[in-house]
């Protein structure tokens, strides 16, 4: 072979090259070819891999600083940018704990004797969850809010043994297209009810379901900010014999708006990147799935349960998991392996750090600053609010002018400007997808109105 | 000086206490039902614990203490690649260019994030021998799904209904669990004494009707398929695409490469053979990586060139659509990134260090197991724990557990499910041999307990901060969640 | 699961490991003789450990788990003020723009580092009823000895040749030092009945001789100086300055101010009082406030207004000079600062509440333990073990490392030297009420088994990694350090 | 009082008012004010602290952000500057685990026991300096650098009953002024040496001992970076019955040269920054002393030792401590108390990392680049080297622009320039300090180089 038969001490290799020999001769090898014997010799890469050479730490990180100080980020533009994905402030200590390596360096926690630290954090996650949004069992984490809602579907189809779902188009455009996908080859159809001045109305909904509908798929508050009339819905849904699916996208609302669970929500299928999670260019972000006691063996995804140990004393085990791949393989309730763990654990630290009162308080100044941000926006003359449904701290305007131009003027003043909603919605081409958290200052948002003005007026 | 017990948060909890200060709205104070509206609000605040910060804190501090992790001891656990997750990676997923840049942010502020995935993507391919890759999926078995997805696209572009999926009998669930996410019939073909996917077998499953085969190589005994050249004959022979499960990848890097096995797609698990933190059970990433043929059917969006710079293309007429939000989980593949770019050409040497830990740990404990298929292995292998159990009436779970008394993670066990207690031991590159010798002499010191005390092994663990979980109990009474004492106060 | 013994890094040192990778020089090469000088050359490599990247991490990682911390438990260390240290201090202390600032930057370039020190200097100067700040000095022994000598110079620019320094019989051990590194001889004052210094012997000792009263309020036993301002009369009285050991801030912040009290001089402990980390062990910071006539002899350099901006003036005539290189502890000052932003008014309700826990605490153990000086404590007090040890042979040394079976750090003990047997108790503000009961029925306990079991607890601890540890042969043969083997080679 | 009675819930607080009542109940109390009596009435503060108002995290962390913003550190400038303090790479596993909480909200390990893990990191810390020093014994950490020089000398004069310490002023400065300081009432008299070629040479030096020189205190590499004749000047202090102390403040360069113990030093102080700590705008730094075994019972400081417990296994705990003021009170070798623990930990940890092969490595890069920076700089027309001695990482070039403006034409270029000597030594009032360690690159040197080219010929 024309390998390579050198071998360079690297730091995360403890083996050196005496030890390799010694090792080899342990067990009667010469070379570690010798233990490669088995890969057919025309299939062996002949030559080394042509990657770029190894760096060393300090150069990889310069490398790295450069690339990643050539995008704009939230520390270097001031975000008013939302769309599924929010900018929140994070408590120092969240990731202070959850980046702890105990919890990040850790596997599935199958040993449950001595992983009783995640197992039990985990358990305070679904509980958590459960207080949020209202629902009675929560599993520990799916892929990301698009993913929670296309398994929640496939969910749905198994419990009721129907086969289509209806779905408002204001329910974010990318979670839907996940919907399709992971519904295609199933036999499930995919009904698409236009929303109505920003709302899925029960009129339109009411006139979609059928006796084939499995479920009625609903985002409150929607993709464009607007919180919808979840007990109207939930109501047509159960007298079709349907279930009404809720998607979360910003589950810090539900500090402050009635949590799906109240209003008769079946499943709520979400994403959990706004409870104390980074933005992260899209991932890792966290699927939440919490859903009622009743349908939890049809749940996709990990579960933790309480249960004691041979003295009695309470412990944590992964549960329930004849649902899951490694046991039931095909007939499963979902492929899911790894998940979000990780992401969830900061989510539960996020949640136990607000609180009672902090979520509320947080929601409460979601609401409040957005509500400002759109009346002063709205009071410039040529920008109008497109839709006059509530809104919690995302809503859209139309503009007089292209939504991508003014972004791109709005970056020069060091602003990251609202979604330009045209590429979703080319009804809503002079759409401007505007967020405002907590983490945006009555400063920022007048700084935001007045350049805002300017643009508008200069155009 | 350890905790016994860590209470719930929830238990922690009483009314008042705070753990985060938020600054006022400072806005024109307007009544809440103005705003969203007095139908939507919420009656009740949620339920959520009261702590303080010192609470908190020393919560989550003490948890991590009741944790295993590979930062604190040898996690042989076969199959996932316990390696270790290299502080340096950690450091460049938190570089705020990365972990505060929106998802939605307009291509040209999110070039350098962009140049990342695409000499990634560039990366993968050489290493895998593929053409492309996409970074939607967020773990292997979503990598799966999207592959499969794609197969299915690529033959019904072709006008072709094909139906089934092959699947060795020693496959990891989520390839059969897969297949029928995507609507696709399993067939389960068993394996050959050798411990390589039965030839014979495979060639009656293989017809017209089969879109794929889905094999992993080095394969859930750690033994590489010998065939696979022939195997991806057959399966080519009969039109359907060869799949591979990447898990095992950390065994062949730079020494072969799938796409020049025949293999047509596959996904690589970033968590386990490119050193990204498993995170106690997640995030990862599954991207997928694939000959050219399979190219217009991948999920949206992809990152291509532009110019001098890069963009995101979610406008392709054949994909298969999306399989998750956004690009995919980025911060993991930063890290990914950083570990490719921290080994380069000397990659190689991480496989053979992997093979030749697992060769020389299975050398130590062969005396004292059965091994079902005694072959050289690769990255890893599987033990039987049938002479303990029958002789001695200790299961591998005992023995598993016992490993834990010791100061070990435990092996994968009762995987594969075609080896009778089954032991699957991976040792990773990443550990010394001194670790390995070690972790041989607890081993064999459990397997001489099974003779003479075998009841300390059956019920083990004994040093653990709570003994054997009753896991019958939990599955029979779901206690899945705390929950708020009925009437209002304090909770303790 | 936990390792019974972590071996010593040297220990798992492998010749030609590495875990670090360097880049090349990637200048011309010129040999290293004509660099340095070939007479300058070393040898022979220092004998450090060789090992891999993970080696390293789990080693520390596992090290860490045998430490016990603020985060981890109560901290109960009278006179320590172990409170809780909060996580976005290190993320500030951790900023670019001060962990990466060189301290012989141009003042132009450490504009906000200034700032950042200006306002703290008039934080502490409000809170401590003083007129100036230096931050020069490294920890509160570091601040006596500046303050010292300050005092020194003080006398000395008028004329005074002072030779004493007054110090109560309860102070804590680096008062006398830093006195006796000052030149200054210490005279040692009695204490009275009630706790506070005896005025009556401290008449007798205040003369033209003393240079200064150093004193502790509240005192070493938890208990406010009742007669502080007779005391500064009598001190002031003789020419002498009125000294402040501050390490028992945290009880009166925002209630009494030290300036006000009559004290002339102070130091902070910044990681006692504005809590910054302890660090097990430091670093610190002790920072000193004085009033305005010692401001002339403030050690180099102070940090002063200059314009619209701030400068490090060491241009000071009558300064005493430096005691350390560069401003001092700056990274640990910028938490202290934090801290202080993070309340702001609201500071007064830590030491209202350190008083309060203290004394619920006393309350709760009052009727187990001898209490010497029974009064109303503030931050913390101090009981005797003299019942214990007297009718059932356990000594204070006994019940401490009991404790630690119980899950907690254990009390100062046997400071203050006046009381016999001492256990000191201070448990900030930081702890909740629960953790006070719990710790108070642990203690509780262990009185009851001093009477019933008197052998567990004389041989305790026997829950810890290790159990107790010979002292006296450590100090008979002492072993400071791990030496490489005779002959070179492999470690082990 | 006029105190506020009222409580406000704060996050760092546990005590909610309802506790802080029911708590005043339990001991008998009605208000705090009670158990404040002790207090004279006379000295209480009525009145609210006049501080600025509390701030929110988010708050906090962005006026921090913004004071920070403001100061030219060395990821915004490329740095060239030394004199004390110098700009290393720092693996990052250092503070991954340094930076454990366990570690970082610790005490002094008095219970020795449960503190384990510091406990054993600080012997090992003891026993690694031992070896880069090629001394004996090593302390557990003093302050600084500066500090363990002036302990150094005390320690001298208690071990010779000698009251005189001979220093040459190629020491750095602002250690011979923490020297004076703290030796001054001390009766302990500093005899200055003055430098000779950038050099403390045997001549001067011998020409300045005498029978009462407790100690001969040089620095090596010394403030001009330049390399002592070490073992003539051990000679010279032997001869004459003195201790050589030998200050280290780039203890970096003992991977390259010829360590104290091995030419003769008595004692070693010096500052540990440069291994594995951060710049800090000048501290917390690590103060690193180290001696020979016959001295130990001299010597100030922590000692961390090795012992047993009842089952005979290995531990380790605080030993010596009859040295210490805790408990020899004035007669204690020093005042010390609270040291620099973390610090000495992360240095520990950076020498494992490094280890025997990359200590030297890292040395050989730092010379390498110096040497190469040096050649470079030097080949500018008007730019010469002030001393001839060899160099580690550290030298002074004769320029002939003012070193204070030439700096100020640097940052404009991204750079932070070397010292202007001319503060400390007047007559080097065209003197720079240059530093060049192995986080400066070929490519930053070469610019740097460039740039002052450019400047020199302008001017
Ligand atoms: C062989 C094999 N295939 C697939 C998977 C699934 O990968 P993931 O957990 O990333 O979804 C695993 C994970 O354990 C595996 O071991
Ligand atoms: C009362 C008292 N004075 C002085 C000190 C010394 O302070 P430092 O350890 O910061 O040097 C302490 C520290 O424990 C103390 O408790």
């Amino acid at each position: 072979m024309t390998a390579p038969v050198s071998w360079q001490p690297h730091k995360y290799l403890p083996m050196t090259a005496e030890e390799r020999d010694e090792m080899l001769r342990a067990i009667g090898c010469s070379t570690v070819e010798d233990l490669l014997a088995d890969i057919p010799v025309q299939v062996r890469l002949r030559r080394a891999l042509n990657l770029p050479p190894d760096l060393a730490e300090a150069d990889l990180l310069a490398h790295l600083r450069q690339m990643a100080d050539r995008n704009g980020h939230a520390d270097r533009l001031i975000c008013f940018l939302g769309g599924g994905a929010y900018d929140h402030w994070i408590p120092s200590a969240v990731w202070h704990l959850a980046g702890r390596a105990e919890f990040y360096t850790a596997y599935t926690p199958y040993q449950a004797e001595v992983m009783q630290g995640e197992l039990q954090a985990a358990y305070e996650y679904q509980s958590m969850l459960c207080e949020l949004t209202a629902m009675e069992v929560a599993n520990a984490s799916m892929y990301d809010g698009a993913s929670a809602v296309g398994e929640a579907a496939v969910m749905a189809r198994d419990l009721t043994k129907r086969n289509a779902v209806v779905v408002s188009t204001a329910v974010h455009p990318q979670y839907r297209e996940v919907l399709r996908t992971y519904t295609r080859h199933l036999g499930i159809r995919i009904v698409e009810v236009p929303y109505q001045a920003g709302l899925a109305t029960p009129e339109r909904v009411a006139a979609a379901v059928g006796e084939q509908t499995a479920a009625v798929i609903v985002q409150s508050p929607n993709v464009f900010g607007c919180i919808e009339q979840g007990r109207a819905l939930a109501q047509i849904a159960h007298e079709a014999g349907a279930l009404l699916i809720v998607a979360v996208a910003e589950p810090i609302s539900l500090g402050l708006l009635e949590p799906p669970g109240a209003y008769g929500a079946d499943i709520v299928a979400g994403e959990g990147q706004p409870l104390g999670n980074h933005l992260n260019f899209g991932g890792p972000y966290l699927g939440m799935l919490a859903t009622r006691e009743a349908f939890v063996r049809r749940m996709p995804g990990r579960l933790v349960g309480a249960t004691t140990d041979r003295e009695g004393r309470r412990g944590f085990v992964l549960t329930l998991q004849t649902r899951e791949q490694h046991i039931r393989r095909e007939k499963a309730t979902s492929n899911i392996c790894t998940n979000e763990a990780l992401n969830a654990l900061a989510a539960g630290i996020y949640m136990a750090a607000l609180g009672r009162t902090g979520m509320r308080r947080v929601a409460e100044v979601n609401a409040r600053r957005a509500h400002y941000a759109k009346q002063r926006l709205c009071a410039i003359p040529g920008i109008r609010p497109a839709f006059d449904a509530p809104t919690f701290n995302e809503f859209v305007l139309h503009l007089p002018v292209a939504p991508g131009d003014l972004n791109a003027r709005l970056v020069e003043y060091g602003f990251l400007g609202g979604l330009a909603l045209g590429r979703w919605y080319p009804d809503l081409a002079d759409g401007w997808l505007v967020c405002v958290t907590e983490a945006r200052t009555r400063a920022q948002i007048d700084a935001l109105a007045d350049v805002v003005a300017q643009v508008v007026r200069a155009s | 000086m350890r905790m016994d017990n860590v209470p719930l948060i929830f238990e922690y909890s009483v009314p008042g206490r705070v753990a985060v200060a938020l600054s006022d709205p400072g806005v024109p104070e307007v009544p809440l039902e103005a705003i969203v509206g007095a139908e939507h609000l919420r009656r009740e605040p949620a339920a959520l614990p009261e702590v303080s910060e010192p609470d908190l804190v020393r919560h989550y501090t003490r948890l991590s203490q009741r944790n295993y992790a590979v930062d604190v001891g040898f996690y042989p656990l076969g199959s996932c690649t316990m390696k270790y997750n290299p502080k340096v990676n950690e450091d460049a997923a938190r570089l705020p260019g990365f972990a505060r840049l929106h998802p939605n942010a307009p291509r040209e502020l999110a070039q350098g994030a962009l140049q990342l995935l695409w000499e990634l993507d560039r990366m993968f391919c050489e290493i895998s021998g593929m053409d492309r890759v996409t970074f939607q999926p967020a773990a292997g078995a979503h990598g799966e799904l999207t592959a499969l997805m794609m197969i299915r696209a690529y033959h019904e572009d072709r006008g072709e209904q094909r139906t089934r999926v092959i699947v060795p009998d020693s496959a990891h669930g989520t390839n059969p669990a897969s297949a029928a996410m995507c609507g696709y019939t399993v067939v389960t073909v068993p394996s050959d004494a050798r411990g390589n996917i039965d030839r014979a077998a495979l060639r009656r499953a293989a017809d017209g009707s089969v879109a794929a085969l889905m094999l992993t190589n080095p394969n859930t005994l750690g033994l590489f398929e010998e065939h696979v050249v022939e195997v991806a004959e057959i399966i080519h022979g009969c039109g359907a695409l060869m799949y591979l499960d990447g898990a095992n990848f950390n065994a062949v890097l730079g020494i072969t490469r799938p796409g020049d096995q025949g293999f047509d797609v596959m996904h690589l698990n970033v968590h386990k053979t490119f050193s990204t933190p498993h995170g106690g059970g997640g995030p990862g990433a599954g991207p997928v990586a694939l000959k050219q043929m399979l190219e217009p059917y991948l999920p949206t969006p992809t990152v291509e060139r532009d110019g001098d710079g890069f963009r995101l293309d979610d406008e392709r007429p054949k994909t298969i659509g999306r399989v998750r939000a956004f690009v995919g989980n980025f911060g993991v593949l930063v890290r990914a990134y950083a570990y490719l770019r921290t080994f380069g050409p000397l990659l190689r040497q991480t496989s053979e260090a992997a093979v030749l830990n697992a060769n020389y740990l299975l050398q130590r404990l062969r005396p004292y197991f059965d091994l079902p298929y005694d072959r050289t292995c690769m990255h890893e292998f599987v033990l039987s724990g049938r002479r303990q159990k029958t002789q001695y009436g200790v299961r591998t779970l005992d023995i598993a557990k016992r490993l834990l008394d010791y100061g070990y993670h435990a092996p994968t066990i009762y995987f594969p499910l075609i080896v009778d207690e089954a032991i699957m031991i991976e040792p990773t590159e990443t550990e010394s041999r001194q670790t390995l010798d070690a972790f041989a002499d607890a081993l064999i010191r459990i397997a001489e307990e099974c003779e003479t005390d075998p009841e300390t092994v059956r019920t083990a663990p004994h040093r653990t901060v709570v003994t054997r979980l009753d896991e019958v109990a939990a599955a029979r009474n779901p206690n899945l969640r705390w929950r708020p004492p009925t009437k209002a106060g304090v909770t303790r």
